[in-house]
């Protein structure tokens, strides 16, 4: 394994102390629940919102805590829900009187973690929504599974519905603008190697060095098929035909497109990725509005990337223009 | 037919902990073929924790001993394990009620009502190719064991290894079955043609209280 | 090869593509000279900075163009200075009255086209200075080379030269405080995997899975030695050593600090390596006002770190507070 | 002595040019060992340009033809190798003045003021393991076999072949040097044990030179 790494049973909490240590003035690291806050939060004049997963998708969710985005994230050790008590504790640490948001991506583990910390929290009279994030479209048949996961798309939930809870709408009004935003967002994933998770030392899986791994998520569990590694163009191609044809996004549609990066593919890709997806949507007649191309999501050090489309309207393109401060994008 | 006692119980959860923590790597690089493989770490991070705590829980019945268990289970591991096998243990303790000598029958009834739990939490049922697809089987062969009477159901050493090679058939077995619930499914028809973690560590844990049995305390 | 990548002659152009349409209203892409501007460069009331180098080290230095930041970043291909005609070309594109300064990274190919396109410039009555940087302490002995190459440290040249020249500081000025800032910053970098250039199409070294290079600049050359694979704690001992011990940087200095990631190693591990080297300097009485965690200056898809120190004063502490926005910090 | 035409000289730069783009996977895996794997591709991106440009150029002198081969080097070519190929074409090109009938002295002037140029810009000499330890070598060896007369010294494949084998020689003993100049002067004494990159280009090319000679148009 070649990584930074002490104990790596201390990589997620060793992660956190970094990051509030870099961020004085803005996060809060409490190491009992291993939860990263906002400086100031909980804020009576505004909802909370709180992400948490598993860890290894850095800068999700714990690098996206700040002004505009969340108030809290409770990450699990790496690619593990985080214990309900912990969600419990976060909650409560953020419990605001006029509400708190709970983001999760849709996992059976998450889910359960937050059930059970939403049922806790509720016995406390804390007003609690939860919104399940499942933006995923390579899980195709939903009666089989426990339905879509959520992946790099709930950036784009975060961003919106931290943006409307920081002008001041209530509960309601926020669930009701992450439900829109994930209603309209679509992501496809696919790796070109596997990842090492801390713990295991080694390899998820082996990849031979002509092969790809077309639709994973975001654990670095293996896609659902595996393909011969070929032209960006025409592995792009495939991505982009995957999300537009799911919702679908149709001529004429004003739309925001990440690229995200998975890891270990590093930003130039990236970029290079993201000129061949603007062609092929533009050739489409979709019309793209805004761009993000960096690391959003990710599988610790999985070389690979994920294409999203939002399709947009006046309000969510506003919310999406809102300024907002966190770790990875202040100067 | 023989009672076990409550020193009975703690050995299994004694066992079951340890084997957890015995075989993280194991279980996982079994969860790392079609899943992230971190079931072994997610169950060693939890049994550990009861492992350590072990001399504190509440002994008043066995009940109040399980629930202690699960309490600590389900709060503090993470993954999907934490809230299965939380709810497998608070179930199990329910099934108990006020009860303090425990026959063969009650450990039918804890392991039944452990399934049932973690069919409702996990929205899953037999053939999924979850955990379920070794602990039902078991619990089934169990019962066979336990009802049939005469001498082998009287001698929980006997029950034991019955119920050990039930479940290690059952989680062989799953190797042939497409995954329906859990990160496994996403790989669709990839799953097939390796066994699934949480069975096999179901098999695992049931053949080691089978190997001690005859040395516990 | 495992890359997002067409022709790997395309490399370059595509990703140049890919970024201009991320950024259609803040920058230009210029394909017959393979360089970015910032939209509405040159100012006539602006020093305009420009900095040029190989490509593979992105962000560096085209996802650097912006506020505050560069007016123009002309690349060479992978790892390769501008051809002189580049640099040229850029110099008079972006010919403000107040003059041009040129941020040259010191390596024999780049010093050669930037004085060649200096030279040609200043025949055409352009106002040009240029500034080396070279903060890398891994190159000892000046004496056998043509001294310090510079790395990541770089950033900090660029981000208080930009600041400065945003204020309206003279050409005289800026060059001023980029010669400071250099002269006070100092980085130290390592690998734990090699890198593939796309033309190569295979890694540039072999390195066996427990040994790491030590001392490594940005173009994926082998480092100054060849260790064994340590913990994250004793890595990041090495590299702080080698930089506090150079300039030195001593109890009671103000600092930044920056933990660079060189492309392949995820943010999880630079906040945990950021987290250690942040109480490694604090034991040490260096006190860390600002830090910078993430990828700065990289070698395309290699696995490893550096670690930069800039000793503060209030003139530099104060330009690099002011804002600026560019490609990979914009919402 | 037999004077070389400007047909040879055409035909000595349409051979580094086609030898530089032949090899470019060559060269750059020579120069990974210890530098950055560019220089094949560089090199090849700048003769590439040559090649296709190779009708259009001013053919009016010698000089002028050189003039335009060491623009497009110099301004079109990235990294060390553009402006230092491009300079000694330039300084090549200086040193034949007016002249046009070429002779096997001219050759020597040419090459002798390419290596300077390359020393005033790459602030660089000969024992730094670059590209002039081949290069000197080789002049060497031709002005020595030009002026030792004789039968060989007017034979040009004869030259051709004594510079060659000089270059080569020169290029092999770079193995045992550490660089001084240059990217693998940053990695120390790790740079021992491989040939100079550089060097290898130049002496592949006078090979090239000198097994095609005979059959030159
Ligand atoms: N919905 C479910 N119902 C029952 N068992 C499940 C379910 N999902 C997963 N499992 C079991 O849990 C095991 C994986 O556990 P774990 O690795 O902790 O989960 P994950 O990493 O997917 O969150 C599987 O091998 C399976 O036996
Ligand atoms: N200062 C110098 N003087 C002369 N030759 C040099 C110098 N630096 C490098 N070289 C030659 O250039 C070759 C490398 O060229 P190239 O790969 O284009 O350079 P880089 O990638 O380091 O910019 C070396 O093998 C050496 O022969
Ligand atoms: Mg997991
Ligand atoms: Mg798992
Ligand atoms: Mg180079
Ligand atoms: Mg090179």
């Amino acid at each position: 394994m070649k990584k930074f790494v002490n104990d790596p049973k201390n990589f997620v909490p060793e992660m956190l102390r970094g990051l509030a240590l870099a961020n004085p003035d803005t996060l809060t690291y409490e190491p009992r629940h291993n939860l990263i806050m906002r400086a100031g939060a909980p804020r009576p004049d505004k909802v909370s919102v709180v992400q948490g997963s598993g860890s290894g998708h850095e800068p999700a969710h714990v690098m996206c805590v700040g002004k505009g985005m969340l108030d809290a994230a409770c990450p699990g050790d790496v690619f593990s829900a985080p214990p309900a008590d912990y969600v419990y504790e976060t909650v409560k640490l953020v419990a605001s009187p006029r509400g708190v948001l709970l983001l999760v991506n849709n996992y059976t583990g998450d889910r359960m973690a937050f059930e059970m910390a939403e049922e806790l929290a509720q016995a406390d009279d804390v007003e609690v929504r939860t919104l399940y994030v499942d933006d995923d479209v390579s899980v195709q048949d939903s009666t089989y599974t426990v339905g879509r996961r959520g992946v790099a798309g709930n950036f784009f939930v975060m961003k919106a519905v931290g943006a409307a809870a920081e002008r001041g709408a209530g509960l309601d009004e926020v669930h009701r603008i992450g439900e829109k935003v994930n209603s309209v967002t679509r992501t496809m994933g696919m790796a070109l190697t596997a990842c090492t998770p801390p713990a295991k030392g080694s390899p998820l899986f082996e990849l031979p060095d002509d092969e790809i791994e077309m639709g994973v998520g975001i654990h670095g569990e293996p896609g659902r098929k595996r393909e011969k590694l070929q032209s960006a163009d025409e592995m792009v191609a495939e991505l982009v035909t995957a999300v537009v044809d799911d919702l679908p996004y149709a001529s004429g549609d004003g739309v925001a497109l990440m690229v995200n990066g998975l890891g270990g593919t590093p930003i130039s890709e990236l970029y290079l990725v993201h000129g061949l997806a603007h062609q092929q949507l533009t050739e489409r007649g979709i019309d793209i509005h805004r761009s993000y191309v960096g690391e959003y999501c990710t599988s610790l050090d999985m070389a690979g990337a994920s294409i999203t489309l939002v399709r947009l309207d006046d309000e969510i393109e506003s919310l999406l223009t809102d300024p907002a401060e966190t770790p990875i994008r202040v100067f | 037919m023989q009672k076990t006692t409550d020193q009975d119980l703690e050995f299994v959860v004694h066992t079951i902990a340890g084997t957890a923590v015995a075989n993280e790597r194991e279980f996982c690089d079994l969860d790392a073929v079609v899943g992230d493989g971190d079931f072994g770490y997610s169950l060693a991070r939890g049994f550990e924790i009861v492992l350590a705590d072990w001399e504190t829980f509440d002994r008043a019945t066995p009940a109040a001993f399980l629930k202690k268990v699960a309490l600590v289970i389900s709060l503090r591991v993470g993954g999907t394990s934490g809230p299965l096998w939380g709810t497998a243990f608070l179930r199990a303790a329910a099934a108990l009620g006020g009860r303090t000598d425990l026959t063969g029958r009650d450990a039918v009834a804890m392991l039944r009502a452990a399934a049932e739990g973690i069919k409702t939490r996990g929205r899953s049922d037999l053939g999924d190719k979850t955990l379920l697809d070794a602990l039902i089987p078991m619990t089934d062969a169990l019962e066979q064991a336990v009802d049939a009477g005469g001498p082998r159901s009287a001698d929980p050493a006997a029950l034991a290894r019955t119920a050990a090679s039930a479940a290690r058939t059952a989680a062989d077995a799953t190797t042939s079955m497409q995954a329906l619930r859990g990160r496994p499914s996403y790989t669709g028809e990839r799953s097939i043609g390796s066994p699934d973690a949480g069975a096999v560590a179901v098999a695992v844990m049931a053949e080691r209280v089978a190997d001690t049995w005859p040395a516990r305390p």
